[in-house]
């Protein structure tokens, strides 16, 4: 599960630190305490910025690090299917094994895929996937989102 | 002796329950007629609760380590199973309990705790019947002591029918619940819901179902139903004791207050304040009934695997046959219904003027085990005008 | 490896859980240690529950045949059981809850529905600490907001110890209930019940100790705590889930309300109104947790037959080797006192900057099951000036 | 358990109906419904009568007829006595052979031993039993007993 890029993302993380956006959400794994502030900044379709703050363990950071590379320059539309690639394979406790298809969709995020296999880390690797959706939502005006504190 | 008329396998039945192999009293082999009170196990849920205590036993929700998975896998699977069993819309409906008693409490404590529109106080009314089991009375006696809500009740028939020709009288828009049970655990009867739900809706009232005596006999299916609560219990529909479930709409129990405080329900917790978890764990201070559940569950997969469909109409098949007989005995009376329409498998009588008690006794002496009830309080008008004060109750499960 | 230094034949105790046997995770051999969030089941109890499954099983106190005397007997016998291993003035006094979490909320319910002197309402003021499981903090938040008592508590020292400097200030006359941990979950710091005790007394407040985490580890003397109520739960120490324990003083169960309303806790019923039975059923709706309390009853024997005495020693050795040795390792910080002096054995820990998430799945790789806690709140002094935000928890039970 | 001697009280009731007493009880047995209310009238320190009126099974009928016929007419001290072994009896378990010195004491009432086997049953054996001694010390002025409905 520690795979090499998930350590490097949680010891190097990308774009970490809250810069300016147009929709902030809290987000909470209530059931381990891990914590994100993140802030989408879009430029018409395009995700102009993600930036976040949070605390918890290696999995929940990495993953935001992760999600910030992936994320940040794409398309609404295509960060969208990224998310939802991403979404299938922790849910698929450990079934998955990622295929070219997918790995070309997720790049580093196919690390994340032993984590599958363990319900109780699936949430601390979506938190900040959740957030970036409700984050999106919120900047585009569909409501609010889900605000877990 | 004639085989009774059924449509299941009774003797394979039988062979899944362990204690029905018990002797009793000098070589009378054990007849068990009290489900009414509380069913027998079968082996397929002995084993799956055994599995789990001695292989996979963890608290849930919170370790991070193999048997924690284990265990959380198993207890939200239970829910799961559940959750289909009742034909719930949503797994999160599905709260676990210590038994229906909680459930019934539970409902009652929200409603007095809860903001409008729910809120029940001194301006408002709450709507049972007659035929109530003591679990669903008491909850709703301290509510209205508590709140000033009025207490109403829905009386009964001389046939033991609920008497429904004051309807609208009794519930009115000044209900904010109508609690009633879906079969009668002392006389049998199955209760009109429809009628009653359709008037509780038209009134602007909540309605929960005290479905204990049903899950186990007869399809449940909480949506057919149109309720927002249903209450029911574990240990009678061949699960282990201390599991309860209630069902609740899932807007509801976003809406209500808690009742129990405690770790896992909440969210955040402050000296100061707490935020509370979504349901079902808003309603589930830990540690839930791990065991129980996964009980529960290997007893649904039992019914399920037997067909509750097949249930009811072997049921039905033996009641109509039972209530026959019955009264072909002399001195023997049936406190309740009289034919198998609309009615379930348990069965109340009097036998003359002996004492139940010592029916019960004698019934015992013969390896057969059948609870009684005094009837006084709900009265009982089959009861009321009689020399009668208690009846024998005995219930024939699937198994029995 | 050099033995733990302990006074127990650890190697015999082991072989009494089946559980132990397990190998997880290619070939490791399960080493358990979440004994603070749920003790692992020996084969003693596992078989007693079992044979009162499979052979027993009947609803209590109102059958008239074989298995309902059998289990009546079964479980009022497991009450009997359970005064004596908590030295309980009567066995009347013994409450059968689903956990402590309900135990917990039971008391606070009942203080406020209670009439004067007990009731909490909003001139009066309840008092916990900084130190309690979510279960003893949320029940009194619901509590305070409920009745707008107004809620205080006992903060900490840096060692993690109660501070109790302000004890005056904080319990005074306005001081309806307090209530405290008798053993952290998390510090595993045991709190100087006495002086608490006696201010309490004092300011004519009721006390209510949660002996959740003592129960299992060490002798649990209800008259010599001097307390008005003690809490407990069955799943920490041996026992099955969904089976907790309230203990109370006579005087004060025969005055204070009802909480949950259900056959069985009452005397007479009519739809009008009902009376109550005398403790303990008075808080035990039906149907209780049988099977549970016959599990209880034989995991008290087992331990009681190990020697309560004997696990308390033996535990305080290896605690005093643990916490040594801990400190040895580079980077390991015990949050919690640092030497077996007034402490069980759960030693949370944070490793380095290393989140314990992360710990506890190394560990878990190993075999070793741990269980891992945020600690922002109740915000503990050690955490609240670091960085650390949660720490892993391990607790040996004397089956460790 | 249902011996001849148990029979023949249930059915011919020895002192039944409420008559004059100096201290009147109302005894329920809360687990199955049997009722007693009961009247005990005494001469100094003999027990002049006791009368009652109830209803439930042929134990807990039987059984206050058969303290009728045993107490009245008896010293209090004696008839305590009585009261005590009867009790004695009762929560023997089955355990108890009564020997000839508690018949003699006991007289009819030995026949409730079969009883005493029967947890569930002993409470209505014991009915009348305790109504008579609450209702002994309300008469004696020693409070007013537990009443129980
Ligand atoms: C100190 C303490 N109190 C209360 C509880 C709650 O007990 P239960 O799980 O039986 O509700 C726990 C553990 O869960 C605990 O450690
Ligand atoms: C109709 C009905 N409702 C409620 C209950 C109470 O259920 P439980 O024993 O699970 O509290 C029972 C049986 O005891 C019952 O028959």
């Amino acid at each position: 599960m520690y795979q090499d890029v998930i350590l490097d993302h949680y010891k190097h993380p990308h774009g970490r630190g809250l810069r300016d956006g147009d929709a902030e959400v809290h987000h909470v794994n209530p059931t381990c305490g891990d914590e994100i502030t993140l802030r989408v900044r879009l430029d018409a379709d395009t995700i102009a910025d993600v930036s976040y703050e949070g605390q918890g363990c290696s999995i929940s950071q990495a993953s935001a690090s992760v999600l910030n590379e992936l994320l940040v320059g794409k398309e609404l539309t295509e960060a969208s299917k990224v998310q939802e690639t991403f979404l299938e394979l922790m849910q698929s406790k450990g079934k998955i094994e990622p295929d070219d298809a997918m790995e070309e969709i997720l790049e580093d995020a196919v690390a994340f895929a032993g984590v599958s296999k363990y319900p109780a880390r699936v949430k601390c690797a979506l938190l900040s996937w959740m957030a970036w959706k409700d984050a999106t939502a919120q900047a585009l005006g569909e409501g609010t989102g889900r605000k877990t504190a | 002796m004639t085989p009774l008329p059924g449509l299941l396998d009774t003797e394979a039945i039988r062979k899944d329950f362990p204690v029905l192999d018990r002797v009793v009293h000098d070589c009378k082999r054990l007849v068990y007629l009290d489900n009414a009170a509380t069913s027998q196990k079968p082996r397929q849920m002995l084993d799956a609760l055994n599995a789990y205590c001695e292989r996979h036993n963890s608290n849930v929700h919170r370790g991070v380590h193999v048997l924690a998975e284990e265990a959380t896998a198993l207890y939200e699977g239970a829910r799961d199973k559940v959750a289909a069993f009742i034909n719930a819309p949503s797994r999160d409906e599905v709260i676990f309990t210590k038994n229906a008693s909680e459930s019934l409490n539970l409902v009652a404590n929200m409603l007095g705790w809860a903001d409008e529109p729910y809120r029940v106080d001194h301006e408002t009314e709450i709507v049972i019947t007659e035929i109530e089991h003591h679990s669903n009375i008491v909850p709703w006696q301290l509510l209205s002591q508590r709140t000033g809500a009025k207490l109403k009740w829905f009386g009964l028939t001389d046939e033991g029918r609920l008497d429904l020709s004051n309807l609208e009288e009794i519930i009115t828009p000044k209900t904010k619940i109508v609690s009633f049970v879906l079969v009668s655990n002392i006389l049998g009867t199955v209760n009109p819901v429809e009628a009653i739900v359709r008037r509780a809706q038209e009134a602007g009232a909540l309605v929960l179902i005290d479905a204990s005596q049903a899950a186990p006999h007869m399809v449940l299916d909480v949506q057919a139903l149109q309720a927002d609560f249903v209450a029911f219990t574990g240990h009678k529909m061949c699960a282990p004791t201390s599991i309860g479930l209630l069902w609740g709409r899932q807007e509801l129990l976003e809406d209500l207050p808690p009742f129990l405080g405690g770790g896992e329900m909440i969210e955040t917790v402050s000296m100061h304040s707490s935020t509370y978890a979504p349901a079902p764990h808003k309603f589930e201070a830990v540690t839930p009934p791990i065991a129980q559940a996964v009980g529960l569950g290997a007893a649904v997969d039992y019914l399920s695997a037997i067909g509750m469909e097949r249930i009811e109409a072997h049921e039905h098949a033996i009641t109509e046959y039972a209530v026959r007989r019955f009264q072909e005995v002399p001195d023997l009376r049936i406190i309740g219904p009289t034919t198998a329409e609309d009615r379930g498998a348990a069965i109340s009588f009097t036998l003359g003027d002996i004492h139940p008690h010592d029916v019960g006794q004698v019934l015992d002496g013969q390896g057969i085990a059948v609870r009684w009830t005094p009837l006084r309080a709900p009265s009982l008008p089959a009861v009321r005008n009689s020399s009668d004060h208690a009846s024998v109750v005995l219930s024939v499960l699937h198994a029995g």
